[in-house]
């Protein structure tokens, strides 16, 4: 099978995609609105705990942090499945990203903004978040350059406003298409606007193919600096079960591993509501499943690593929090997270399954789960079992509003990100068209090749 | 501030009168929101009264009877810390938690504030002059032997008042009443040594022997004791002291130990006899009294090791002077008084009486000495009540309903009494009984004068006096109450005391020269008392006249195992809540319980073994049955019980008092048996037997301690070494 | 003399291709050949072997804008370490080498970025006005030649383009 | 002005605390506690609850873990009680510590607030600034002995911690905490700048004895000794010096010595290198019984 037809014409990619921003399936409306929904919960919830106190969420001393700040890395995790496909797979000119990588993308802007979002949920004071942001108060003080937080917040910023500008600059020609061919509008006055008056002409396009290759180049490295810092928080700090070297490169797998699984999700959703049939094909999934297949048993190799490293380390307290992982109270979770994060993908292996929609959609959101787990395993035990005895606390467990904010969180994202596809191009028309031209060069030239062999 | 025209006086006269302007506008004090705040003005503010500064008062501690100095500071007229003061022999400028929770006590939200008649199931609200024509008029109806007067440990003036109004009425049923005091001790030590309260040197002792004395937690003067307890370990000589503790369950004072030695309750006569027998230093009848209890049966009934009472009789034999402390533990049974004689045979037996055993000085003004309270008084009164032969019973410091064991039906003989007054800080379990509720000052905004009983040094009085202005306009001293009462029948004696204060003031320059002052004029000699907070007196210093004797002296063989209640019922004693009449301070239902670190809550003891035996794990609710009542309580596996006791905390468990302490765990009172000590009639608290039974119900047991219970995990975070591995003489 | 714009659409690039070689080799009097412009729906960048190297300096903003962000986030944050209160932190040195390195990065990678965005904005000429000739197929699937030439040469260039089965051949109004 | 102050005073941005850099001067405040002389009976932790304006929390907010007390006393059993082959009764009694900030020399939750809310201060405290702290909890998280405690509710308007009357108890000399911020043990900081304004005023240092914290004046045993470690006639000075206690060591050498040192003076987690304020001095039991 092929990953896409060479014989489609351009004027019916323009066509299919310029119609799923029009009329989706109706499941897109009901998605919307169980997200809205969603999204409704975590507002209410945080009103509540905005005016009466953290304390509303069932963290404590020791518990500090709970859910908000595992879910934050599992959506920041989340967001590098944007560069995966778009920067790394483009600089090695996997063309089989080029249908799927503008949703990946978009996966990670969203998920960024899904991932800030925790951080100001997670605040005891939200009202003075601005403390943190470096600029010098009427008292000359700026924050601690010093915290792992704020190197957080300057490399989620710096990722975040990366990721929007590289999803920009990429979409511009789409945009361009966009004005051409929608009906008068708002619409087409915001893409009109957005295009910045590209006609494709040469010069724009010479310009854009180096942009777009620099600027691939600097987010590489800048990803892997995000969940590195991410990992930082912790491994910086000096706590048992944290302290740990290889977090940083464990915390970057595990990353790319959710944001690959993230993308098996939404493939199969976007592939089915907006009718990418012909875009989105199976071999393409095909072969996502597969890099996430690799992924996962590089994340199953750190993990090992991890734990290895920790049992022959003579370090006491962090043995023993990884005792408490395995058979303490959090053992049932800590198990769910091996199953759900090193057995399911076992699944992948077999190539029946990896072009089975409706079990690779069950297996990608195990493995979701599984990456959701890995996160709460990483915050939650430590402080539950830290280096002083007495303030272990094993029966202290996330109230519902850490719930509901998490489950939230989903629904944020999802109006976000099934926003974006309505209002712009989900699939990347110029890319496929790419694709589509390169694949019939190829053919032909192997064709003339075939011809002179004989 | 120059351009607009307004110096500084117009500023403040700006304040000041803003403030005055209001008042004129309203009614009443000058308010600001809704009467929330009242606008006081500096510029009129008394000369102490310097804002952002403190000023430092001294008086003395009422939480508990020791007798502690305290030193108050106050700030823009509101008292808020107490620290010890200093210069008491006492507690030498320390406080214990309950002692620092006495602001809490007086700024309680839950105090009475107005006096109070029943009426029907309900109180109104009454004027003091009602109240006062109420009381007369009920007195007149009555005469002097059907009225009875409960109070607490009383002493100074306020009881010379109460002793000469209550002379007034013709009543001599003055009960002292006291649910946790030394009562036996006082009889043993009288008997042993010719005081009811010698001195204890402690610090002077190279090793203590305690049965069940928690000497630093809440027994006598806890506060002295601990002062003296860390010299002890600092050692004479450069020899550290050893404390040991024979006990069923473990007090604070057990829990720092040198070793902890586990008895079988009521048995702790029998060892110390045993300790004799193993000394050998005995000689006469002491020796042949001892001479049956050998080592092998003495280990038998007491369930301690031959071994450790060798070593135990060893070490006392080598080190000397020694201490030997009977406690409440050990007096708390029916033979309680025999354990405690032949607990201070020991100290006979040692030599220790006159080395760590020395008579204490004491008050010369008999009339002014504290009236002890006791449980005998309890009882009487119980008897009496039923009886139905008091129509008036006044109630003063006490709260019987709640600390009366459950078998005295004490509640109900109450209501045989026609007419009860209550004199009340609180709404409490006894003063909700009460036809007349008599709002109270706190201890600080109250005169008074206190005689401790026990002295720690030369003999004192202590001076109590308001740190700041009352707080509550209608509450009012009990001086000034007795006042108010006495001069209803002796008005003429009384008429030149305006107050309490003024009487107060006069009965101390009456008697200056003994009292210290000599030289010195009225103001100078009042204002030096006042400002010291304590009369340093000559005293006198009785000599001890006991002698060793086993006269009498018998001990009744363990109790046998009684099938239907299995196990001993030790009512635990803690340091902050004693009998629980200051458990409406939040600070000490928030501090921990320094051994199971509960908090807010009652908790049932358990030995861990005792425990898997019965299927009890920590959180169960357990149901408590005694003879006489049951109790529930969540259970808390302590290794430091003997597996045959369990003990449940005194102190909560109220169904009244105010918000911090109604609701709040169990009260075992109230399923406490009705059994005495033979000789002195006291109360033989750790006589109860009882059952447990799970109910099924399991909680999650509200502690400071975490999840790893009380092990260090091998992190190096309270560390401990053996003497012989430590030199303390290079120390500091 | 006055010149004028005409815009060609091909269905595919080799017919383009084919029409701006031949272009280029006819040598048209008054046209010069950087004023033809080629727009496609797609990068074409075989395009370069006929328009012949024009140059796209993106990398240089790259370049700087890193060099400037770096520079920029380690002076601000030792220089305002080193303002601030100045009191320790952790035993630390104010001035830790750690942190102020990681930050560094960041803000390297933020300069260059945002410098090559605006690199890209300028190198590329946008945003910029539609040009007089333009077509919505051009987006589609249609190659479009677009010159700039003297009226003159018009006729000429005309020719060229339906000698390569020019689609559609729109000329700008004469002013 | 920046860059110029920068490269001027270059080598002094580049000290390390406290193992390159000189020791506080002329104050250097720091704890000894006794541990042969605490007998647990919490009465420091009360004091401390009077003096620094403490919620109680109540019931139920303690066992959620709520509870805000600065200075918590910790019973620990030994080791061996209740395993197999240890005894069943714990014969030497408990072992009581009090736990309070430890005032880190080299703090690690310093280093880790992004708001710089918490500091290290000229005379050797680890500070808390309470109204630039955003809540992030991270001093928390990184701190070894978990003696920091968050505002999880807004406690001043909480029923019944202060009800009307109790509030006038509150200590003006000590903010009141609202909800969101953290706070913990500040050696009683409102005490030491009280010392310290009085000393200036008469043109002297704080002498020993001069000021003591509300925990070490109600310890009815002394087991607390508080005071100036640079002021070599300060008690804790003298404590530390004989027991071999160096501050910016995180082994000490009399550990070293085989055998013993035969000194009581320790300080917890010294390998993690917070290099803490605190000693303290081990408990001893008598090992002839």
């Amino acid at each position: 099978m092929k990953d896409i037809r060479e014989d489609i014409a351009w004027a019916q990619i323009n066509q299919d995609v310029l119609k799923s921003m029009e009329s989706p399936r109706k499941l897109y409306w009901v998605i919307l609105f169980f997200a809205f929904a969603a999204f409704c919960v975590g507002v209410g919830c945080e009103v509540y705990q905005y005016q009466t106190g953290m304390g509303v969420a069932n963290k404590n001393n020791p518990h500090a942090w709970g859910l908000y700040i595992s879910t934050f890395i599992f959506w920041i995790g989340m967001s590098h499945s944007g560069t995966l496909l778009s920067a790394i797979l483009h600089l090695m000119h996997a063309d089989w990203r080029k249908p799927i990588f503008r949703f990946a993308e978009a996966l990670t802007t969203f998920s960024l903004m899904t991932a800030g979002l925790f951080v100001m949920v997670h605040l005891g004071r939200l009202w003075q978040f601005y403390y943190s942001v470096p600029y010098p108060d009427e008292r000359g003080l700026w924050p601690n350059f010093q915290s792992p937080l704020l190197w957080d917040a300057m490399a989620i910023f710096t990722y975040l406003s990366s990721s929007i500008l590289f999803l920009y600059i990429g979409m511009i020609p789409d945009l361009a298409i966009c004005r051409d061919h929608l009906h008068e509008g708002w619409r087409k006055k915001l893409y009109t606007l957005l295009s910045l008056g590209w006609e494709g002409t040469d010069r724009q396009w010479r310009n854009f193919r180096v942009t777009y290759l620099t600027i691939a180049c600097f987010l590489i490295p800048l990803a892997v600096s995000v969940h590195s810092i991410v990992a930082a928080d912790f491994a910086m700090s000096q706590q048992p079960g944290w302290h740990v070297t290889s977090f940083p490169a464990y915390f970057v797998a595990g990353a790319l591993y959710s944001g690959c699984s993230a993308i098996i999700t939404l493939f199969i959703i976007l592939r089915y509501v907006f009718k990418f049939e012909e875009y989105m094909t199976l071999p393409i999934l095909k072969k996502t499943v597969r890099l996430t297949f690799a992924i996962a048993m590089i994340w199953t190799y750190l993990n090992a690593v991890e734990f290895a490293s920790v049992w022959y380390s003579h370090d006491q307290a962090s043995k023993d929090v990884l005792i408490q992982k395995v058979v303490g109270p959090f053992a049932p979770f800590w198990w769910g997270m091996i199953f759900c994060g090193s057995v399911v993908p076992l699944m992948l292996a077999f190539k029946r399954f990896q072009t089975n929609v409706p079990v690779l959609f069950v297996v990608s959101l195990l493995l979701n789960l599984g990456m959701w787990l890995e996160r709460w395993m990483i915050v939650a035990p430590t402080f539950s079992h830290g280096y002083y005895p007495w303030t272990w606390d094993h029966d202290q467990w996330p109230g519902f509003v850490q719930w509901g904010m998490v489950f939230a969180s989903f629904g944020w994202f999802t109006m976000l990100f099934m926003g974006f596809c309505k209002v712009f191009p989900s699939v990347s028309m110029y890319e496929v068209k790419e694709m589509v031209y390169h694949r019939k060069l190829h053919l032909k030239n192997s064709e003339t090749a075939e011809q002179g062999a004989h | 501030m120059i351009d607009s025209g307004l110096d500084r006086r117009d500023f403040l006269k700006v304040l000041g009168w803003g403030g005055a302007a209001a008042a004129l506008s309203g009614c009443g004090n000058t308010s600001i929101e809704d009467g929330k705040e009242t606008v006081v003005s500096y510029v009129e503010a008394a000369d102490y009264a310097i804002p952002g500064i403190g000023v430092y008062y001294n008086s003395t501690c009422a939480q508990c009877d020791a007798g502690c100095s305290i030193n108050g500071r106050v700030r823009e007229g509101r008292v808020l810390k107490l620290e010890g003061n200093p210069a008491s022999a006492i507690n030498r400028g320390k406080t214990c938690g309950l002692g620092q929770a006495g602001v809490q006590h007086h700024y309680n939200p839950d105090r009475v504030r107005e006096p109070m008649l029943r009426k029907g199931d309900k109180f109104e609200t009454i004027t003091w002059d009602k109240a006062y024509a109420l009381i007369a008029e009920k007195l007149n109806g009555a005469k002097g032997e059907e009225v009875a007067f409960l109070s607490g440990g009383v002493s100074g003036h306020l009881k010379v008042l109460l002793g000469n109004y209550l002379a007034s009425i013709g009543c001599k049923n003055h009960y002292v009443y006291e649910a946790l005091a030394p009562a036996v001790a006082r009889a043993a030590n009288k008997k042993a040594y010719g005081i009811e309260m010698p001195r204890f040197n402690i610090n002077k002792a190279k090793v203590v022997l305690s049965f069940g004395a928690d000497f630093l937690g809440s027994w006598v003067s806890p506060v002295h004791f601990s002062q003296q307890y860390a010299q002890f370990r600092k050692g004479v000589d450069g020899q550290r002291g050893v404390l040991i503790q024979v006990e069923s369950k473990m007090t604070l004072t057990g829990a720092n130990a040198d070793r902890w030695v586990p008895v079988r309750p009521g048995t702790e006569g029998i060892l110390a006899l045993g300790i004799i027998n193993e000394l050998g230093m005995a000689s006469g009848d002491i020796a042949a009294a001892v001479k049956g209890y050998d080592r092998i049966r003495v280990s038998k009934e007491t369930g301690v090791p031959p071994g450790q009472i060798d070593k135990i009789a060893a070490l006392l034999k080598l080190r000397s002077p020694s201490l030997v402390l009977a406690g409440s533990a050990a007096e708390g049974y029916a033979h309680g008084s025999q354990n405690a004689a032949a607990i201070n045979l020991l100290n006979h037996v040692l030599g220790n009486v006159g080395k760590t055993i020395e008579a204490s000085s004491s008050v010369t003004f008999t009339q002014m000495a504290p009236a002890k309270g006791n449980t005998a008084a309890l009882k009487s009164l119980n008897d009496g009540l039923a009886a139905g032969k008091y129509k008036v019973l006044f109630s003063y410091a006490a709260n019987p309903v709640f600390t009366a064991p459950g078998a005295l039906k004490f509640k109900d003989n109450l209501a045989k009494a026609d007419f009860k007054v209550s004199f009340a800080h609180y709404l409490d379990e006894t003063a909700l009984q009460a036809d007349l509720v008599l709002p109270l000052d706190s201890a600080l905004e109250d005169w008074n004068t206190q005689v401790p009983e026990y002295m720690a040094e030369g003999a004192q009085i202590n001076i109590q006096q308001p740190l700041m202005e009352k707080l509550h306009a209608n509450t009012r001293g009990m001086g000034d109450i007795l006042l108010a009462l006495v001069k209803q029948r002796r008005a003429e004696e009384y008429k030149s005391f305006d107050d309490y204060y003024a009487y107060l003031r006069a009965a101390m320059l009456q008697n200056k020269g003994a009292l210290g002052g000599g030289g010195a004029d009225d103001d100078t000699f009042w204002n030096d008392t006042l400002t010291k907070g304590i009369v340093k007196l000559a005293g006198s210093s009785g000599a001890l006249s006991g002698k060793a004797s086993v006269v009498g002296l018998t001990l009744p063989a363990p109790s046998a195992a009684d099938a239907q209640y299995p196990l001993h019922l030790i009512p635990g004693v803690t340091a902050s809540l004693r009998d629980g009449r200051h458990a409406n301070q939040p600070w000490l239902q928030e501090s921990p319980d320094p051994l199971t670190t509960i908090v807010w809550d009652s908790w049932v003891e358990i030995h861990p073994k005792k425990a898997a035996e019965l299927g009890i794990k920590e959180g169960d609710i357990l149901e408590v049955t005694s003879r006489s009542g049951s109790i529930k309580a969540q259970a808390y596996l302590f290794p430091g019980i003997h597996p045959d006791a369990i003990s449940v905390p005194l102190g909560r468990g109220h169904d009244a008092l105010g918000r911090y302490a109604k609701g709040y765990g169990a009260n075992p009172f109230q399923i406490l048996d009705a059994v005495f000590d033979q000789e002195t009639g006291e109360l033989a608290m750790h006589e109860t037997r009882v059952k447990v039974s799970k109910t099924g119900q399991c909680v999650i047991v509200v502690k400071d301690e975490g999840s790893a219970g009380g092990k260090q995990m091998g992190r190096k975070i309270a560390v401990s070494m053996s003497t012989d591995e430590v030199d303390l003489s290079k120390e500091v | 003399m006055s010149q004028r714009h005409l815009l060609a659409l091909f269905n595919n690039f080799e017919d383009a291709e084919a029409a701006i070689y031949e272009l280029r080799a006819a040598d048209i009097k008054g046209f010069n050949f950087d004023d033809l412009t080629l727009k496609s729906p797609i990068e074409h960048h075989e395009v370069e072997s006929v328009l012949g190297q024009r140059s796209a300096n993106v990398q240089w903003f790259s370049l700087g804008g890193s060099l400037l962000g770096g520079l920029l986030g380690f002076f601000l944050i030792s220089g305002s370490q080193a303002n601030f209160y100045a009191q320790m932190k952790g035993g630390k040195p104010i001035v830790p080498f750690p942190p102020n390195f990681v930050l560094t990065f960041e803000m390297c990678v933020l300069g260059g970025v945002f410098i090559t965005i605006l690199g890209f904005l300028i190198c590329a000429g946008l945003p910029a006005k539609r040009s007089p000739l333009y077509n919505a197929k051009v987006s589609e699937d249609q190659i479009g030649v677009l010159v700039k030439a003297d009226e003159s040469a018009m006729a000429k260039i005309k020719g060229v383009f339906l000698n390569h089965q020019a689609l559609e051949i729109q000329e700008e109004v004469s002013k | 002005m920046s860059v110029n102050n920068l490269l001027e005073n270059w080598a002094q941005f580049r000290h390390f605390h406290p193992v390159d850099d000189k020791p506080h001067d002329p104050y250097k405040w720091a704890m000894s506690i006794d541990l042969d002389a605490c007998t647990g009976c919490n009465a420091c932790s009360v004091a401390c609850y009077a003096e620094n304006n403490l919620p109680v929390v109540g019931k139920e907010k303690y066992q959620h873990g709520h509870v805000m007390h600065w200075i918590r006393i910790e019973r620990y059993w030994d080791e061996s009680l209740g395993v197999a082959g240890g005894g069943d009764f714990p014969e030497q009694g408990a072992q009581f510590l009090p736990m309070m900030c430890q005032q880190c020399e080299a703090a690690p939750c310093e280093t880790v607030c992004p708001a710089a809310a918490t500091n290290h201060t000229a005379d050797g405290l680890n500070s808390q600034i309470y109204n630039r702290c955003v809540g992030s909890r991270y001093c928390s998280a990184n701190c070894p002995f978990k003696v920091r405690y968050f505002n999880w509710y807004d406690y001043p308007t909480t029923d019944n911690v202060w009800p009307a009357e109790m509030n006038q108890q509150l200590n003006p000399d000590v903010t009141v905490r609202s909800k969101g911020v953290m706070e913990k043990c500040t050696f009683c900081v409102q005490r030491l700048h009280a010392a310290k304004g009085t000393a200036k005023n008469e043109g002297r240092l704080v002498h020993d004895g001069d000021v003591q914290t509300a925990c070490q004046q109600a310890c009815p045993t002394s087991a607390i000794t508080f005071g100036n470690l640079v002021d070599p006639e300060s008690k804790v000075h003298k404590q530390w010096q004989s027991q071999q206690v160096e501050l910016d060591k995180d082994a000490q050498v009399k550990d070293q010595k085989e055998g013993g040192s035969g000194l009581r003076g320790y300080r917890i987690f010294e390998e993690l290198r917070p290099y803490p304020s605190v000693m303290y001095l081990e408990r001893v039991r008598e090992s002839a019984v």
